[in-house]
């Protein structure tokens, strides 16, 4: 038997070998670190800028000249009302389109379209999506600048992300599950919602948390669809004028008082509070309902 | 007060409904300037106080792109930090929205330079065009008045698709292209970091920024007359000080109670929000004048 | 022996008087059907964006040669005498910042996602991931005020020359933007790659290092590919990153250190700026926004490609 | 379903057939996976399927409750009777069939929720929701399947906890729980240890007083053990088929005996 | 490794150890999975580890090349001495243990990558980049794994292409291209068919001549079949270890005696 590999030649290479794993380890463990570094002066700044005027008024307060007095009230209002709107229409549709492209679609031209047409629109900027907002939305439907239409423009946007969550958590509901259910007698629906969805649950959830977070922080498509600023007012439907957050705090940040741009901050830290709850119940549920097959 | 009467004789919209002790509701939709912005915000937080019913939205789309809105019906007002421009009317009229324009502040242009600049502390219009203009070289300050330092201008500027920039443009260039190196930024608070931060830097932007900001940087005088509230106010400080207006629909100053009260409410305070914002207030007969006219659109 | 369930009949026979056959073809018929109809949502979705900027589009062509559109170098459109539309300027300045966000987002996110399915305990990776996942959440204005505000001025005692205004500074602040899901995903394309892979190589005597980046890294390489698809479309279009912190000014040169446009930054600059309606300007932002449309559609009709190309079926 | 008088006196005189195929034919595409198979199982025994990898024996039993359906392009040809009735005839419903044909699978399957809400499925999709009938239910299939006493504690706990062999036998006591005809299993001990496998070719004897079962298996110890009838399958087609006894002392077919001497399962 | 004539003269006279254990425990957290196991494996033979599921028989052969402490929580206590050598001594890299000591995984784990590359793995990453010296080693380690002439005409197609068994002794070869002196075998067989699982038995008496194997399996008959000594473990225990012709026969424990007479392989 010839020896290819030869011991010296290995046991010299091991040790270089070994070196580079040190090295790169340290590399990656570094890398990550400086993410986090990026967050902790990212969120360190806005805390201490607008720390001073974030309390209990802060959200009880409208918008005011006095940066003392500006609060967030119509703008909180406003985005949780939104996110009213765009969880249930882009999680109804998002699910269900994800249901019909793993459950349900064929191998066809139709449904190649479709999943071509999803991967493509996860990437349209937001800022198309605004244009498309406005036209279609706010215009043809004559629903104006309303919770709705800016709702619905938001749910088109997050859509293919929350699909291709939920894609992935059913198509990791393994198969053997759905064949035992066929097995049982089960119709394809009883199926897919006591089987298939429950199982799926989780990452359909997450997913859509991690989308609704983006959605709760753009800016561009409402500042293109026209969304007003100055709002004295709590919406009383979803057909009434409103603000959202990131508007709000832009147009903080451009006033001239410097203590506004403070003021700006208070916002970015309701924005982020929002943020993070949101992404602590997702970790929660991810948690939680952990897939245990 | 005075909205109390009005709510009596009128009515017959079904959004304006009487609420006892003169209280009216409605709702009232503007949209436009974002250099207005901050007057109409003190006067909705104002406005909020005394009518609490009445719901008062404003986008902040800018001159052009409110109008854009106002075209199509879809607000009752739109503030404009320049006159309304012939296609904008032409498309109004198309509309058959007859319109009115009131005047509520002044707002100077304010050329600002560095601390540091001890030599551009006075400029006339012709150095203004000078140094502003673009004429495919790269200036110097010493090409403007060679007793001044050899070195180069760096520019800052309001963005181009502002209306700030379009009268600077217009009053200071007479409509010819500003210079293209200029840095350009559509936050007019970047605009002061900037000349804050270089010694050969020049820019311009709204008075109110300047105010707040006094202590950093240097205002230009222009032809002599340097930007105070004094010379904005009495028309000393022309060329570059210009008026901020608000476009009303007629019709709909007719239909909707809530409208006129807001704007009668507007007209009789916009000098002191626009002062308690940086800006500065018309001579009283101006607003006089204006509410004047908007009883005559009842 | 027949079981007998309750009131004595056999559990098949309670099965079969259960049976309401009707109401459950409805169900079973009728599910399907919103399905689809939701599916097509996304195509219709699609053909609403085409439609919403197709006319507009059109009516620019008719006033600016599209010629002139696409092969020129100048983009002033503001110019009171000489208005020029040139869209290369602006897509240049959306390719600065892309490359650069893409020259900070991948290796950087690639190795964190290495450190946390291969090094990281699992204890660390559930802490971490979410971490960062906020770092996604976090809305552009903010990143956008971190660019100018702090970025810029860091990079400023480094690069002297860099001005206020400039490509380097966005362009590494949507890289952190981006990073976060491009971890997420090239994450979870890692895990995925089963565990016996892994011990395959390890059993060989392969160090970490070995079998993340000769196994596993080639292994998840589709997922990583559309992670890193993701976030150059998200690069191309972010916004206000790059409106507060790119300046406004479009440029065609290579220059990073010097102010930019993108093409997102020139259709906020307009829609919420002073252009009057029915101007060529007002036009131009659907002419951009539609190219914007094609360009991120052929990007990820490249990508979709690439990927198929580069697939490891496991 | 009879009454167990009737059953009882059939089981005494002569087997009836629970299923018979005439002729059946089955391809994956172009793949000819099953061909012209004509079986008769017969009722209360224990019918074995064996044969090398890839010869057809899941193909086959997948068959008899149209689970092979689920797999896209699956034509077929030829007739199943189940009872008499054609399995695919237009009146059939596969639900229907289903019902009656319980499956179990290779690797155990149980869903990820608690072990009373697995055994409750079964009824529940079919209408069952009185609490008292589907603790009943719960309880005796669970008792059937012989796991009862190890679980009875833990009845709302995930079914995920078990071992694998509780698993497995959590699976048969699922199906058990629509009390089906016939119970079809594929490999059903494979992926289980000695004591476990045991337990459930045990259990499978004790079933079969009751149900007819077919079995697919890799193991000709386990098929010689359990089975009254045994089916050697090969490249799709039944080689031979006939009593266990038989097949396995003195098989016809040179090629079943070549497979049954290899004798490394 | 010695060479040839060498190692046919140790084989004549005396078995040489290639591993031995000293009292060795370990536990998963607070689970103790093995304990006081003494062992010395020979060179050259087979050695089979059985017993029932959850004994120890994975944790015990994935402890000789340590690759139970890819499991967090894993703490052990003694000794395993690698030729003479402790592998748990500071000097002695994990990696080299694993260049020396190959494994063999229950279920194949093929790299998604062609044929070719997946043999070329092990030898790259030791440094060898001629692709010469790759092609020869490719070659020669798939025809010791008996699956060339299958592959050879494929070589740079996925691996995933292959059936179960052809991907099982894939992995083998992969094994063998870095040239071990020891391979563990983790139930190599258990996911494979019966004509497959032949196939790989051959492989393992083949591969003797030239290896020391240490293999795990549920069956049994495989045991007998292929190997020289057996160890037989429960609950963490060795309960005997000794020739396997021995254990099978007359089993010196009433415990091996019942596991054996199961037979249920
Ligand atoms: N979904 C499928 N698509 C195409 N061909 C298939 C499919 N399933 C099975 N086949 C093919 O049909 C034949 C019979 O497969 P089947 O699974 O019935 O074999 P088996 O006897 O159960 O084998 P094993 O003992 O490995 O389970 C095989 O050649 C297989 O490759
Ligand atoms: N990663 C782990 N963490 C905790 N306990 C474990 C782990 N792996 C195995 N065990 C436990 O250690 C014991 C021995 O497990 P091991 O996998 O070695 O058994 P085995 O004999 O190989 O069984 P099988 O025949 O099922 O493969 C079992 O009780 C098992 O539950
Ligand atoms: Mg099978
Ligand atoms: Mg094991
Ligand atoms: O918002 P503008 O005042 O610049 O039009």
């Amino acid at each position: 038997m010839v020896k290819y590999t030869d011991e010296t030649i290995v046991m010299k290479r091991i040790q270089t070998r070994l070196k580079w794993n040190k090295v790169w380890k340290r590399i990656f463990f570094l890398a990550t670190m400086f993410a986090l570094f990026i967050l902790v002066v990212l969120v360190g700044r806005i805390v201490f800028q607008g720390i001073g005027y974030f309390d209990w008024d802060f959200f009880n307060q409208y918008a005011s000249r006095f940066p003392e007095k500006a609060g967030v009230k119509a703008a909180f209002i406003g985005s949780i009302l939104l996110m009213l709107v765009v969880a249930p229409t882009s999680i109804i549709l998002g699910v269900a389109t994800a249901i019909y492209l793993e459950e349900y679609a064929k191998k066809n031209k139709l449904n190649d379209l479709i999943r071509t047409n999803i991967s493509n629109l996860a990437g349209v900027p937001s800022i198309v999506f605004g244009l498309l907002g406005l036209t279609i939305f706010v215009r043809m439907f004559g629903l104006g600048k309303s919770v709705l239409a800016a709702g619905l423009t938001m749910s088109l946007l997050i859509l293919p992300i929350i699909i291709v969550a939920a894609q992935e958590a059913i198509r990791a509901v393994p198969n053997e599950q759905r064949e035992a259910s066929y097995a049982m007698g089960a119709t394809k629906w009883q199926t897919i919602s006591r089987v298939v969805l429950p199982a799926a649950i989780p990452g359909i959830l997450t997913g859509s948390i991690l989308a609704l977070s983006r959605a709760i922080g753009e800016t561009a498509p409402l500042v293109v669809i026209g969304i007003p600023v100055i709002v004295h007012f709590l919406p009383d439907s979803l057909l009434s004028e409103f603000t959202a957050l990131p508007l709000q705090i832009y147009d903080w940040a451009k006033r001239p008082q410097e203590e506004f741009q403070h003021v700006a901050a208070a916002g970015i830290i309701v924005l982020m509070m929002v943020l993070i709850l949101m992404n602590s119940i997702a970790v929660y549920i991810r948690n939680k309902f952990q897939k245990r097959y | 007060g005075t909205s109390n009467e009005e709510a009596e004789n009128s009515g017959n919209s079904a959004q304006q409904k009487e609420n006892g002790e003169g209280q009216i509701t409605g709702s009232v939709m503007g949209d436009g300037s974002s250099t207005v912005a901050p007057i109409t915000e003190a006067l909705v937080e104002e406005y909020a106080a005394v009518q609490p019913n009445v719901q008062v939205s404003v986008g902040v789309s800018g001159t052009g792109g409110g109008f854009e809105k106002f075209i199509a019906g879809e607000t009752d007002f739109s503030n404009a930090s320049r006159d309304i421009k012939e296609e904008e009317a032409a498309a109004l009229k198309d509309a058959g929205i007859e319109y009115t324009k009131f005047e509520i502040a002044y707002d100077g242009i304010t050329v600002v330079v560095n601390s540091e600049n001890d030599w551009a502390t006075d400029l006339t219009i012709d150095q203004l065009k000078k140094i502003w203009i673009e004429d495919g070289t790269k200036k110097k300050w010493s090409d403007i008045d060679p007793s001044w330092p050899d070195e180069e201008i760096v520019y800052y500027a309001p963005g181009t698709d502002s209306g700030t920039f379009d009268y600077f443009d217009e009053i200071i260039l007479d409509g010819e292209d500003l210079v293209r190196s200029a840095q350009l930024s559509e936050d007019d608070n970047v605009i002061v970091q900037g000349v804050v931060s270089d010694k050969n830097a020049i820019g311009f932007f709204g008075y109110a920024y300047y105010l707040e900001n006094k202590d950093k940087l240097k205002a230009v005088s222009v032809n002599g007359v340097e930007p105070t509230n004094e010379t904005i106010e009495n028309g000393e400080y022309i060329p570059l000080s210009r008026s901020l207006y608000v476009f009303v629909n007629d019709g709909k100053v007719k239909e909707n109670k809530a409208f006129f009260d807001f704007m009668k409410f507007s007209l009789e305070n916009a000098g002191d929000m626009a002062e308690a914002v940086g800006y500065v207030r018309l001579p009283d007969e101006k607003y006089e004048e204006g509410l004047k006219r908007l009883e005559e659109l009842k | 022996m027949v079981q007998r369930s309750g009131n004595g009949q056999s559990i098949q026979q309670l099965i079969a008087k259960n049976q309401k056959r009707t109401f459950k073809n409805i169900i079973e018929k009728g599910m399907p059907l919103f399905f689809i109809m939701a599916a097509l949502i996304s195509v219709i979705t699609t053909l609403g964006i085409v439609f919403t900027l197709i006319f507009e589009t059109i009516e620019f062509f008719k006033r600016v040669s599209i010629v002139e559109y696409l092969s020129g170098t100048e983009w002033y459109p503001f110019s009171g005498s000489n208005p020029t539309f040139g869209v290369l300027p602006l897509v240049l300045g959306t390719l600065k910042v892309t490359i650069i966000a893409i020259a900070v987002a991948v290796p950087l996110g690639l190795a964190v996602a290495i450190y946390l399915t291969e090094y990281a305990t699992d204890r660390t990776r559930r802490i971490i991931k979410p971490i960062l996942e906020v770092l996604a959440g976090v809305p552009t204005i903010v990143y956008g005020f971190f660019a100018l505000t702090f970025v810029t001025p860091v990079l400023q005692t480094i690069i002297p020359s860099l001005k206020l205004f400039n490509a380097l500074s966005p362009g590494i602040v949507v890289g952190i933007m981006i990073l976060p899901s491009i971890i997420s995903l090239s994450e979870d394309a890692m895990s995925s790659v089963p565990n016996g892979i892994r011990e395959g190589a390890l059993a060989l005597g392969a160090t970490k290092l070995e079998v993340s980046l000769k196994v596993v890294l080639p292994a998840a390489l589709s997922g990583i590919m559309a992670s890193i698809v993701l976030g150059i479309s998200r690069a191309i279009g972010e916004t206000m990153i790059v409106s507060l912190a790119g300046g406004a000014t479009p440029t065609f040169d290579f220059n990073i250190t010097g102010s930019i446009q993108t093409m997102t930054a020139y259709i906020v600059q307009v829609s919420s700026g002073d252009a009057g309606f029915g101007t060529t300007i007002y036009y131009s932002m659907y002419a951009v926004g539609f190219t914007l449309f094609i360009f991120t559609l052929m990007m990820n009709l490249v990508a979709h490609y690439i990927s198929k190309r580069f697939r490891e079926e496991y | 379903m009879e009454n167990p008088g009737e059953r009882q006196n059939l089981h005494s005189i002569e087997r009836i057939s629970v299923f018979r195929t005439n002729h059946f034919n089955l391809w994956y595409g172009k793949h000819h996976a099953l061909k012209e198979i004509n079986l008769a199982i017969n009722e209360n025994e224990v019918t074995a399927i064996i044969g090398p990898s890839g010869c057809g024996k899941s193909t086959f039993i997948k068959s008899l409750n149209r689970m092979v359906e689920l797999v896209p392009a699956v034509k077929t040809g030829g007739e199943i009777f189940y009872r008499g009735r054609n399995i695919f005839d237009e009146g059939f419903e596969v639900e229907e069939l289903r019902t009656k044909v319980g499956m179990v699978f290779q690797k155990p399957n149980p869903f990820p929720k608690s072990i009373y809400d697995n055994i409750a499925y079964g009824p529940r999709i079919h209408g069952i929701k009185n609490k008292k009938i589907l603790d009943e239910i719960v309880e005796k299939s669970l008792r059937k399947a012989a796991i009862w006493e190890e679980v009875k504690d833990r009845l709302h706990h995930n079914a995920y906890g078990l071992s694998g062999g509780q698993q497995q036998r959590l699976c048969i006591a699922r199906c058990l729980a629509i009390e089906p005809d016939v119970i079809l299993m594929d490999e059903p001990t494979s992926a289980l240890d000695p004591i476990s496998t045991l337990k459930i070719e045990q259990l499978i004897l004790e079933l079969k007083k009751n149900y007819s079962i077919i079995i697919v298996t890799h193991n000709m110890q386990q098929a010689a053990r359990i089975s009254d009838k045994t089916a050697f399958f090969l490249n799709g087609e039944v080689v031979e088929y006939g009593r266990t006894e038989q097949i396995f002392s003195t098989p016809k077919d040179q090629r079943t005996q070549d497979y049954i001497s290899g004798r490394f399962g």
